[in-house]
């Protein structure tokens, strides 16, 4: 299936003369380059979701941790709509229900196993992808934004008003994973350290998901795709004119991010083991989108702080009570204000390389708010975002 | 039993889901204040065992996965016993965590069906069930010879329970349910449903949400021209309702309740004695609350530990414990054998729902 | 030489405004024709048409034996339904699929990606030629690797063509206007075209500039690719055109060589004005 | 039917409101308000609060009415001015998203900062209008309706000739399409920003106070659903189209009652999306927005 | 000839692209001067810092007494220094009358806005007869017409034109040139920057060239247009 350039390009007539000159090739090492650093970085964090339930293995931990990873797994989902493909999706959080009610009915009313209700849940996140994308991909990003709003609530109605589904409260009682006679319900010992608790497999299942899910959008967004979604994302018109047929681009991408969230929704089912419509209320599409924006639309690293952030923020307000929200908001607000473009920016470099590498772009007219002067603090000019404007 | 080897001779952790935030998040204060009251009381008669009882509060929004972070946090604090619940949707995923730490639950508020279907050994409700409050609300609409009835729900787990219940029965008592409408709750204009009612004028309308819409739906089917009987159901039963349907539109509005403090001679003192711990006059399920630590804290006296086995006993054993809502016994199934459920209406000097007939006669 | 594009007859209205009346010419293989006319002529809508991003409203182009415009059967035009039938995809062809069967472009005004390295700009121009299936990208099988070697190198290649020199890492809106032109040029060169369409690829150069343009232009045709370019700088276009077409009010009012067309009457009337000679 | 049409008028009036707001702060900096919802909400908790410090509850009076509205829509606009300058004028030169997330952000500090000053609970709101009804056409039709939908579209449209007609209204559209041009124009970006903050705010505040007078409960969660369902109004309309933001309240408001009248409640808001989607894939513009050609 | 306009030592840094350097130069009252320089030179920032659109990071820029380092840039419209921007800037869904409106924006005399507007649909009748249509969709040669139209019609003191001959057809340019001159003729003092050298040169009384953002060589127009340097550059043999 996959076949080599030289191949593929051996009907073409046209080829490029061989390079002239060796451009200089990025540097390598942890501290040299960014990449390098990245993958300390990854190699950091995988560690320490690797201990912490060595650590603290008390449900509480592990349940918020839990929960925080699945946040994790649903942002890097949106994170490709949204932050490759460009796609205002704000209903996101409907294909998540898709999966946790799929996996719910079928392993509960229907008796399936759960690897066979995983399947379903991926054909059915794949169908509904493409019965809200088919018709509605081709609208511009603000009226996107309120079909996919349309829809979420759709889901989420509709699966308070069926039967099937539960009505308003829901399903419960979902089965966990297993494996012949072993389930996620059964202990086991390990290092003298006693894991009783099916909190502590999901905890896992959701950090490898997640591990597996950061290299595979990595590679993704590096690769043919991940540059059509980007072209995409800047100039529509432009992408099309490059050969890149736009609406299986953003197809794809929205049906990848469907099947992601319908896999973070059937774990989250499994997990919590009872689901309800009140857990997929737009609020939740909101929520997400926010960790992504507050992360850095496009940065992996940036999406999984952001995700922390949202579902961990309130979690360790609880002490506060009823401020906690209040709290939350200005939060909010505060670190938008300082760093408008997201905790860890796409575009982000690394100080100390910062000397050697490009400055990120302006921002375009899709995704910037319309300039006006504003005096700069130091009294250097701020750039000017409209310049060479389509006319 | 997970959290009963933790502190032999601290204090006993009893824990509280309630909504804090969200929609419903009037209700986590009185239920909160309740339940302190109750704890308060009990640690100056001495505590339970000869230990004091501590009361630890989470917040569960209503909404099941902030309650499942609440629930574990509980846990892992050690608790020994629940006392909290409100929103049915979000108290049950956490039934089986409570389930696994070995916690037994005296559910104050929430009253699905579902909770207790599910046949769980830990898990009691001291608030009516579904069934148990359709049954009052039939009986109700028999009593004033009403032949066909309409009933109106908001779509939360509860009401929608409740209003499936009520169709069920009444179907059965040979009432004929000629309107049976769903709301979104949150909004304002309830027209829609209003000039429903005014069209197929039923004698009586059960309404199983809360009292913010009640009074909402209250006034405007009666601007539309409905003019039966508004019955509502514990949701909806707070002085708020008279304010929000104002003046003029609350004499045909009837609730079904269990008894509350004013209706019991001598709760004058518990009611002071509510003010003065929270500020404020009880609300809704503050005596609910406050029963079910009591309710809790017997069952532990007479198991003479934390374990759950032995304090599920305890629960299983209460005879005719008192309560607001009246004596007190567990059915197999761990509901009330009776509901206690009363009928309430609105006393147009305060606005408050007082009693209106016991359903006895 | 046989025709590569053939245009015969299109027309374009919006609303009351005919942009393009008529029009008919042809592009043969490994030629330069220049497209000129006064502004508002219809020189870019005609362009448009021609790469699948307009829908004309009547007329026929054909480019390498394959039919850009097609047409819609006349129970649809009855009903109504030829715009939405066309914003679904049906009866038209996708820009994206003109580029695939080898036509490229670029823009009056510079449509790169603007958030996307100089390099990256070239290579996602390679999006058709590349074959890396979903799972080989996820796997990083070798096949991908190589394929992806092979875009990059190319893309270099690309880039040394236009003579671009500056950091292939740069994100493009860092570079002065003339250097996105050529990375703009690179771009469009890399989608392997047989025919490059240049709207106004001079504006906003200086003279030093517009010579370096011309020698690329050159070098372009001598990989074989036919160039069809709009120019308002007729010192530029009389040096490179080998044929000219000139339109005034969506017509063509002349078509010939270059000497030919300038001393045409009408053209003059209508465009150059009595003495051009000083627009070097 | 006419009933069902009557109804749909009423919560289209506020739906319209609100979505006028809503359009008009998009269309100028393209932001997504997901406050502005709050702001009708603190509109309705201004006068509840100015009226219970003067005593009042239970009035009925027209007039007070008024003055309360003047007082509220003068407050929320400057409370809206106020968080423009504080929370969004910052950002204007950041990626759009990044402004949505401190508009939730000032959602929340806005409800659960209401919620901290009155409560969780629901207040009655201190004015009632009189809702004694009369029939007319088949339909029941209380005076306070018509006094709102007057008050509504008196609003509507004097906003809407500003906005369409005059000089400043050519600047607000100057400034959404490319304020960096407008300001070449002469075109004072800040001040104008703030005045459509101002207008915005204020009209939302009306309709707060109104939702109060004709509801009679005010909560701090109020503005969630008409903020949702202002923006779905507002982009049926055709986003930034003023005309088009009122039709489509109220076309919004005529959806839901005839969904809930044909379908039942619990599948109201199915009916109204699913039509708005269906609406969309075939008319991508909205109802009144224009389809913008773009150059090559 | 009094100077109107002087630049003097100005410094511009976008991050860490030093795009002005110790920039000078003055503008008299009543010239047309015109900046020539390459690519990427500086030119469209000194425009920019001049419109306020950009500040100087070091530097005064003073205009009729007026310190344009520190003012809004609608304030500095308001006073009579009208920019016409690289890249148009047309109002794309507003109509060409609506465009021309507002360039009247910061002009209270309603009848100079009707007199003015009358004049300029005489000067380029192509506008007149697109006057209803919207501005994006007009051709890139009608938008650079609206958008000197535009400027017009704010009745500017001193008048910054960013290459206005960019992307207009021979004939088109030769009458923008006219009109630049007649303006001028009338009393309005002209920054011109142009690639269109030899047609700048030819209007211009006095001409700067601008390299790496400084100004490198200065002089009378008709002097420029025949020093070397300037014609190996910019003219071409
Ligand atoms: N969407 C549209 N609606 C109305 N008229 C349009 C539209 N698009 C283009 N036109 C008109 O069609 C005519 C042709 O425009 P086009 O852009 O093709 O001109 P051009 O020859 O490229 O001119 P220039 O040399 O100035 O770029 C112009 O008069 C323009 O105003
Ligand atoms: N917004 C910006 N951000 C960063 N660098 C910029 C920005 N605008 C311009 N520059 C840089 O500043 C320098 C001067 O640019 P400027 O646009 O002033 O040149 P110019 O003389 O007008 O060139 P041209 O003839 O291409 O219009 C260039 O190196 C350019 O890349
Ligand atoms: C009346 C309420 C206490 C009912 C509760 N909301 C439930 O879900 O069961
Ligand atoms: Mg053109
Ligand atoms: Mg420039």
């Amino acid at each position: 299936m996959v076949r080599d350039l030289d191949h593929a390009l051996k009907h073409v007539s046209l080829r490029a003369p061989a390079p002239q000159f060796e451009r200089s090739r990025p540097p390598k090492g942890v501290f040299t380059s960014q990449q390098g650093f990245m993958r300390a970085l990854g190699l950091l964090a995988v560690v320490l979701v690797a201990v912490l339930p060595f650590m603290d293995a008390s449900r509480y931990t592990m349940s918020i941790a839990t929960s925080a990873l699945i946040y994790v797994m649903l942002c890097m989902g949106l994170n490709v709509v949204v932050g490759y493909a460009g796609l205002l999706d704000l209903g996101y959080i409907a294909f998540f229900a898709v999966g946790a009610y799929i996996s719910g009915i079928f392993t509960t009313v229907l008796g399936w196993p759960m690897w066979a209700a995983l399947i379903a849940t991926i054909v059915a996140c794949i169908t509904a992808g493409i019965i809200i994308g088919a018709p509605t991909l081709r609208l511009r990003s603000d009226y996107l934004a309120i079909v996919t709003l349309g829809f979420g609530e759709i889901i989420r109605i509709t699966a308070n008003n069926l039967k099937i589904t539960g009505g308003p409260s829901g399903i419960h009682g979902i089965p966990t994973w297993s494996f012949g006679p072993w389930s996620f319900d059964d202990g086991f010992n390990l290092l003298g350290i006693d894991f009783p608790e099916r909190v502590v497999f999901y905890y896992f299942v959701a950090a490898v998901v997640i591990v597996v899910g950061v290299i595979g959008a990595g590679r993704l967004a590096k690769g043919r795709l991940g540059r059509a979604w980007k072209a995409v994302r800047d100039d529509e018109d432009a992408a099309e004119a490059m050969g890149i047929n736009t609406y299986i681009a953003k197809i794809s991408a929205y049906i990848i991010g469907a099947v992601w969230a319908g896999m973070a929704g059937q774990l989250m089912a499994t997990h919590l083991s009872a689901i309800s419509p009140n857990s997929f209320q737009f609020l939740y599409s909101a929520l997400i989108l926010m960790a992504v924006v507050l992360g850095g639309m496009g940065s992996t690293p940036g999406v999984i702080i952001g995700a922390l952030f949202v579902s961990l923020a309130p979690e360790l307000l609880r002490d506060f009570a009823e401020w906690r929200y209040l709290i939350f908001g200005v939060l909010l607000v505060v670190v938008m204000l300082f760093r408008p473009s997201g905790l860890w920016p796409a575009t982000a470099v690394l100080p100390w390389l910062r000397r050697t590498r490009p400055t990120p772009p302006a921002f375009t007219e899709a995704t910037a708010v319309p300039a006006s002067v504003m005096e700069s603090v130091d009294g250097t000019p701020t750039t000017d975002a409209h310049e060479g404007d389509r006319a | 039993g997970g959290g009963s080897e933790a502190a032999a001779d601290g204090p006993i952790k009893i824990g509280m889901l309630a909504p804090f935030s969200g929609s419903e998040s009037a209700f986590g204060e009185y239920m909160q204040n309740g339940a302190q009251l109750a704890v308060n009381e009990i640690n100056a008669d001495g505590g339970v065992l000869g230990r004091d009882l501590e009361l630890l509060v989470e917040d569960d929004a209503c909404d099941a996965t902030t309650a499942v972070s609440g629930a574990n946090k509980l846990v892992t604090d050690g608790i020994v016993a629940s006392v909290g619940g409100y929103c049915s949707g979000a108290t049950l995923p956490t039934l089986p965590i409570f389930d696994e730490a070995g916690i037994p639950m005296v559910i104050p508020a929430a009253n699905s069906n579902e909770l207790v279907d599910q046949g769980l050994p830990g898990v009691f409700l001291i608030n009516g069930t579904g069934d148990q409050q359709a049954e009052a609300a039939v009986t109700y609409a028999k009593q004033i010879g009403a032949t066909n009835v309409a009933v109106v729900d908001d779509a939360t787990s509860y009401s929608a329970d409740l209003a499936g219940a009520f169709t069920e029965q009444a179907t059965a008592a040979g009432l004929d349910v000629v309107v049976s409408e769903t709301i979104t709750p949150g909004e304002n204009d309830y027209s829609a449903v209003a000039t429903t009612l005014a069209a197929e004028k039923p004698a009586l309308v059960y309404w199983t949400g809360y009292y913010q819409e009640g009074g909402l739906i209250a006034r405007q089917s009666q601007d539309a021209g409905f003019d039966g009987v508004f019955l509502v159901a514990d949701g909806s039963v707070d002085a708020k309702f008279a304010e929000i349907a104002g003046e003029g539109y609350t004499e045909n509005v009837v609730g079904t309740f269990t008894q509350t403090p004013d209706m019991i001679d001598g709760a004058d003192q518990w009611i002071a004695d509510y003010e003065e711990l929270a500020g404020d006059p009880p609300g809704p399920y503050s005596t609910q609350a406050y029963d079910a630590v009591r309710v809790m804290a017997q069952a532990i006296e007479d198991a003479g530990d934390t374990e759950f086995d032995n304090v599920v006993a305890g629960l299983e054993g209460l005879k005719d414990f008192d309560t607001f809502a009246g004596p007190l016994t567990f059915t197999d199934t761990h509901t009330l054998s009776g509901g206690g459920f009363v009928i309430v209406a609105i006393d147009p000097a305060t606005g408050a729902f007082v009693l209106e007939d016991d359903l006895q006669g | 030489m046989s025709a590569l594009l053939e245009v015969s007859d299109l027309r374009l209205q919006f609303g009351g405004v005919t942009a393009v009346d008529g029009l008919s010419f042809e592009v043969r293989e490994g030629e330069i024709l220049a497209v000129i006319g006064p502004n508002g002529a219809g020189k870019t809508s005609a362009f448009n048409c021609i790469s699948g991003f307009y829908l004309p409203t009547a007329g026929s182009v054909v480019f390498d034996g394959k039919a850009i415009v097609r047409s819609v059967p006349a129970i649809w035009r009855r009903l109504g339904l030829v715009n939405l039938l066309q914003s679904f995809g049906f009866y038209r062809v996708l820009p994206s699929r003109v580029t695939k069967w080898g036509m490229a472009r670029t823009f009056q005004n510079l449509r790169l990606f603007r958030e996307l390295s100089v390099l990256e700009n070239v290579t996602t121009a390679m999006h058709a030629n590349l074959r890396e299936g979903f799972w080989a990208t996820l796997l990083h099988t070798p096949g991908y690797r190589r394929a992806e070697a092979a875009c990059v190198r190319e893309a270099r290649g690309w880039l040394d063509f236009v003579g671009f020199e500056d950091d292939e890492q740069l994100y493009v809106t860092q570079l002065p206007y003339g250097e996105q032109r050529r990375v703009e040029i690179a771009r469009a060169l890399a989608t392997s075209p047989k025919l490059l369409l240049l709207d106004e690829p001079a504006a906003g150069l200086n003279f030093n500039e517009k010579l370096t343009l011309m020698r690329l232009i050159r070098k372009i045709r001598g990989l074989g690719v036919a160039v069809v370019l709009i120019e308002h700088d007729m010192g530029l276009v009389m040096e490179l055109a080998e044929r000219i077409v000139v339109l005034n009010y969506g017509k063509e009012i002349a078509d010939g060589a270059p000497e030919a067309v300038k001393r045409n009457p009408a053209v003059i009337e209508a465009y150059l004005g009595v003495d051009e000679s000083e627009d070097a | 039917m006419m009933q069902l049409i009557w109804n749909g008028l009423i919560v289209g009036s506020f739906y319209a409101l609100v979505a006028l707001g809503y359009s008009m702060v998009y269309g100028i900096i393209k932001l997504l308000n997901f406050a502005h919802g709050d702001i009708y909400m603190l509109g309705a908790f201004v006068g509840f609060f100015t009226l219970s410090a003067f005593g009042i509850s239970n009035e009925t009076s027209i007039p007070l009415l008024l003055v309360v509205l003047l007082l509220s829509m003068v407050t929320t606009g400057l409370i809206g001015v106020g968080i423009e300058r504080i929370a969004y004028r910052p950002l204007r030169r950041s990626p759009r998203l990044a402004v949505l997330i401190t508009a939730i952000g000032v959602s929340f500090t806005l409800e659960y900062g209401v919620r901290q000053i009155f409560g969780p609970n629901p207040e009655a709101f201190p004015i009632r209008l009189e809702s004694s009804g009369f029939d007319v056409l088949g339909m029941r039709v209380t005076a306070s309706q018509i006094v709102l939908v007057v008050i509504a579209a008196v609003l509507m449209l004097v906003l809407a000739h500003i906005v369409e007609r005059t000089r400043q209204g050519r600047a607000m559209r100057a400034i959404a399409l490319d304020p960096t041009g407008a300001q070449l124009m002469g075109v004072n970006v800040d001040r104008v920003i703030a005045m459509v903050f101002f207008i915005g705010s204020a009209l939302a505040g009306a309709a707060g106070v109104m939702a109060g007078a004709y509801y009679g409960s005010i909560d701090f969660l109020m503005g969630f659903i008409i903020g949702l369902k202002a923006f779905t109004a507002a982009v049926i309309g055709g986003i930034g189209n003023l005309y088009g933001a009122m039709l489509g309240g109220v076309l919004l408001g005529m959806l839901e009652s005839f969904g809930s009248a044909w379908f039942g409640g619990e599948w109201r808001d199915v009916f109204a999306f699913g039509f708005l989607i269906l609406f969309l894939t075939l008319k991508p513009t909205g109802l009144l927005g224009a389809r913008v050609v773009e150059r090559m | 000839m009094a100077t109107t306009l002087e630049v003097r030592d100005a410094d511009v840094v976008y991050g860490r692209v030093h795009a002005l350097r110790e920039l000078s130069f003055t503008v008299g009252d009543g010239e047309i001067v015109c900046l020539l320089g390459n690519n990427g030179a500086g030119k469209s920032t000194t425009m920019n810092m001049l419109s306020g659109l950009v500040r100087p990071r070091s530097g005064s820029v003073t205009w009729q007494g007026m310190d344009l380092t520190t003012a809004k840039p609608w304030d500095i419209v308001a006073a009579g220094l009208i920019h016409v921007p690289e890249g148009r800037r047309i109002f794309s869904t507003m109509t060409v009358h609506e465009n021309l409106l507002l360039g009247g924006y910061t002009v209270r005399d309603q009848k100079a806005i009707a007199s003015r507007l009358d004049e300029v649909y005489a000067m380029m009748p192509r506008l007149a007869e697109r006057r209803a249509q919207q501005g994006g969709t007009l051709s890139g040669g009608e938008q650079q017409m609206v958008a000197i139209g535009r400027a017009l019609i704010g009745g500017p003191k001193l008048l910054l034109l960013d290459e206005p001959s960019m992307g207009l057809a021979p004939l088109v340019v030769k009458q923008v040139m006219e009109i630049i001159a007649a303006v001028n003729a009338a009393g309005t003092t002209v920054l011109l920057v142009e690639q269109n050298a030899r047609a700048a040169l030819k209007i211009a009384h006095r001409a700067y060239v601008v390299e790496t953002g400084s100004a490198t060589l200065e002089g009378p127009a008709a002097e420029l247009a025949k020093d070397p340097r300037v014609i190996d550059a910019y003219l071409g043999g």
